[in-house]
């Protein structure tokens, strides 16, 4: 039977498939059922320094193709997320997503979370919060000062998480990785929107979002091309990500492990075990016997 | 996908509670709800009472506004969403707390022909609360509950089920969380399904806002099974 | 009944869609018949100084919301389009799509095609030519030297085609808008990928290609959207507008005027008329005489 | 959207010429066209000789390299694509040359039903080159011409067309421009169709290269009528 299991970082996933942040990620009990459907891991909602109840509805807009979403970065602060987290232990790699508006920001929170985070994942991409996420992540010498600043401040593996709004991501891939991260992950979402024609206005309150899902899987795909035939640290994949058959894509593209989001909204829980068993089923159908084996492989050619 | 759909039918069924009807019949089942967007005042959701109906307690902006709207105005509505309840038992008990009835007023309607014996117990802080509608055409008893004691028994819909519980293969429930929670204990989270009630925005299992312990009441719910809930309600 | 004539930088267009370059326009014929079956104008393939053969095969995959190209920007070169039209009159305008590398060989291109063009779109964007398009247009000050240097070299109207694989196209349109440009249009395709999960290799020949359709209809949107917030000339709308609602959004959203191209690919000629259809219905359903009167309605609010 | 197929057989059918089986049975139409891709090779399009068969020469690396493969061997392909024949008439004529055969042997097979009598009038530059396969099973009347004289009779297929168009109701054809273009001036564009051939690349109406007139071969064709060849061909 093919291998599915990975290391990262020095971290074990059983998996590749890891639960996206923002989404469905916002109590320990939702983490611990993502693991139970079969998530080698899970990315928590994003966290920031102070709590934020996030914009009013809609903040969602469901396409034929994905969804837009702008929810504005609701979450409980850091001491809220401690408080929520206390007494609870994982028996799965646990990525604490968080936010800053600065350097310094983005440090403290990493050490403040660093007994609960088994590493961090650094927003720096939403794309519809003012003055964080993409807002700092566009630019290559904020991605470096801030992953050297959350560097600096734990000893946890640090996941700086790229926004594909810009003109080559791998400037910014770059930055991350001589700043010492130790993976990136991309994509966050595109900056999108949609207009209601009878309305005649945005249909989110926020007016613009971001775009997941299926639609902008050929975008995802193609930035972590890019991301791993660029660096030598590890790239996460992530955008799209629906059928075992994107996710083989991914791998062979150079992504080292996956994250699943908007499809779990669109499929269920039980994505995460159909696309391992697809993967599987492909290994074994294509003689190989370790999903380590296919990453990268579509790099060469 | 979000779609615009006329007001046909307005009307008060309470105080403070309108019936809106609109010129699109949906395929759902009883429990289910919609996801109500009014461009500029925001997006809410709502059980579904019938195929093109739903009822409203005014509670607060949003609300407010609806209740301005009246024949050949636009709502704009995505869903059904949720799952529903499964229609389940023979001689079967609804219990309704305030504005609660929707879903059940529904399963009255669409459940009855599987169900033998159909006993409505419908509680509400006074008389002028109460959202009968025309529930009485699609139940075999009604039996109503004030906690004034205005109409019908002074008490809660959980008294009366307390009492009678034995009768019943299957109960549903739907109201606030307290009366839930007591209808939960009184059957031993046995026979019965709930329909809970918790902060929903994306309604489509994204946001993670509405979460009941592991569950999403978006996705998983809002109807669970009596067992689903022990230790969380 | 509804009318649907646009007036853009003093050329009249019988309905607001307009064939997009790149798609079935290589010859006089093929333009000819895109009037007959309803476009209100054409842009032609993009032209260059020198012949180009373009791409080998596989030059296309389709997708389940769209295609990712690389053609490689193939035309017969200026000498050989102006052969090509010699002896053709066109009752309907003519857009000529320019590339060059240079601001001085789009000038260049732009004075020995004055003739025969209309108006002219400049390629800044096409994300698969080495040393073109993209490559010239992801920065402000190229947008900015070669519209200002085909300005200088032509007296009709001048189109930035704009990329939306930047980190804000509102940027490049207001470089566009400084150095003269009568109108902008956006968005050229997504930067992206395909990979054969059997062949564990990227299907295009070029590897990497450019994303259009319906997928990336809320990225196009966006970009139309904020573009027509910030700029005082008019904007093209253009991005997988496969619908008669896709195209009243992107009208509400501020675009003046619509490119319509994968559509025809995945839908035929028929999609002019289906779509000029559907928005005569719409503006009589909603009360409104002219399409110009929806323009831009969504940014108000 | 591509697809990967095994080849499960392939044979000589003539000099240079070669027949593929694959793995995969496709709805299609006589006339219809697929894109074949070998990774690090390119793709091509070939017209469907059956539901699960090609029928290739051997022109340049493409197709050479294609001659490598055998049983067991992948090749991936998209479509079908293209409009395909229309099968009409009684009494008709298939006038094939060279490796236009295809597409006509598929309709002799798949289109005969239809027709009361097929006459197959293929004509090659010598015997060698005759992609004949069981194509004899299918028709009524098989007309062979060479360039050469060394199979049947010398001369053009259009020669034999020319004397017996009286003959058929509708005529099918598909081979090297200046046959098609004697086959239309023969039928004077009437009560024919004509597979037409032009360099084509994305196969989907996207890239124009494969235009004829205001046609595109793989979008409006590859079969035409004859009277929208007029001026064409």
């Amino acid at each position: 039977m093919a291998s599915l299991e990975v290391e990262l970082f020095g971290i074990r996933f059983e998996n590749p498939l890891i639960l996206a942040s923002g989404i469905n990620d916002k109590v320990p009990e939702q983490w611990i059922r993502a693991h139970e459907e079969g998530a080698g891991g899970v990315v928590t909602k994003s966290i920031g320094i102070e709590p934020r109840k996030g914009y009013d509805n809609p903040t969602i807009v469901e396409l034929p193709y994905g969804l837009i979403n702008a929810m504005g970065l609701p979450n409980p602060g850091w001491r809220g997320f401690l408080e929520m987290v206390d007494g609870y232990t994982f028996d799965f790699p646990l990525i604490v997503s968080i936010f800053g508006g600065t350097p310094e920001e983005f440090a403290f929170l990493a050490e403040k979370l660093s007994e609960v985070a088994d590493a961090f994942e650094l927003n720096l991409s939403c794309p519809h919060a003012k003055g964080y996420g993409m807002e700092i992540g566009q630019k290559t010498e904020n991605v470096y000062e801030v992953v050297k600043a959350v560097k600096d401040a734990t000893d946890k593996p640090v996941i700086a998480k790229l926004t594909p709004n810009t003109d080559d991501i791998t400037k910014l891939g770059l930055a991350a990785e001589k700043a010492g991260a130790d993976a990136v992950s991309a994509i966050n979402t595109l900056k999108a929107i949609a207009i209601d024609i009878y309305a005649r206005r945005p249909i989110l309150s926020n007016r613009v979002g971001g775009y997941s899902g299926p639609g902008v899987k050929p975008v995802a795909l193609r930035a972590v091309y890019d991301l791993a035939r660029t660096l030598d640290i590890p790239v996460i994949g992530i955008g799209g990500i629906t059928t075992w058959q994107d996710a083989v894509e991914f791998l062979l593209a150079g992504a080292s492990a996956l994250q699943i989001g908007t499809a779990l909204s669109l499929r269920g829980w039980k994505v995460f075990r159909e696309i391992s068993e697809g993967i599987e089923r492909y290994l074994e159908g294509e003689g190989f016997s370790s999903v380590e084996e296919i990453v990268g492989l579509a790099l060469e050619k | 996908m979000l779609k615009r759909v006329e007001l046909v039918e307005t009307w008060e069924v309470a105080k403070d509670v309108r019936a809106f009807r609109f010129d699109e019949r949906l395929k759902f089942r009883p429990g289910q709800f919609l996801m109500v967007w009014l461009p500029g005042a925001g997006e809410k959701p709502f059980s579904l009472a019938g195929e093109d109906i739903i009822v409203v307690k005014r509670v607060g902006p949003f609300t407010s506004r609806l209740f301005e709207l009246g024949e050949g105005d636009y709502v704009w509505i995505r869903g059904p969403y949720g799952n529903g309840f499964e229609a389940r038992g023979k001689r079967v008990a609804l219990v309704a707390g305030g504005i609660g009835i929707p879903p059940l007023y529904a399963l009255a309607r669409k459940g009855g022909g599987a169900f033998e014996h159909v006993t409505l117990i419908y509680g509400a802080r006074s008389k002028d609360e109460l959202a009968l509608m025309d529930v009485e055409d699609y139940v075999d008893e009604l039996i109503i509950t004030t906690d004034d004691g205005s109409a019908g028994r002074k008490g809660f819909p959980t008294d009366v089920l307390a009492e009678r519980k034995g009768e019943f293969d299957q109960v549903y429930a739907c109201g606030p969380e307290p009366m839930l929670r007591a209808v939960l204990r009184v059957m031993d989270y046995e026979k019965v399904q709930i329909s809970a009630e918790r902060y929903m925005k994306c309604g489509i299992g994204v946001c993670g806002s509405c979460n009941l312990g592991k569950y999403l009441v978006c996705r998983d719910g809002p109807v669970f099974e009596g067992p689903q809930l022990r230790g969380l309600l």
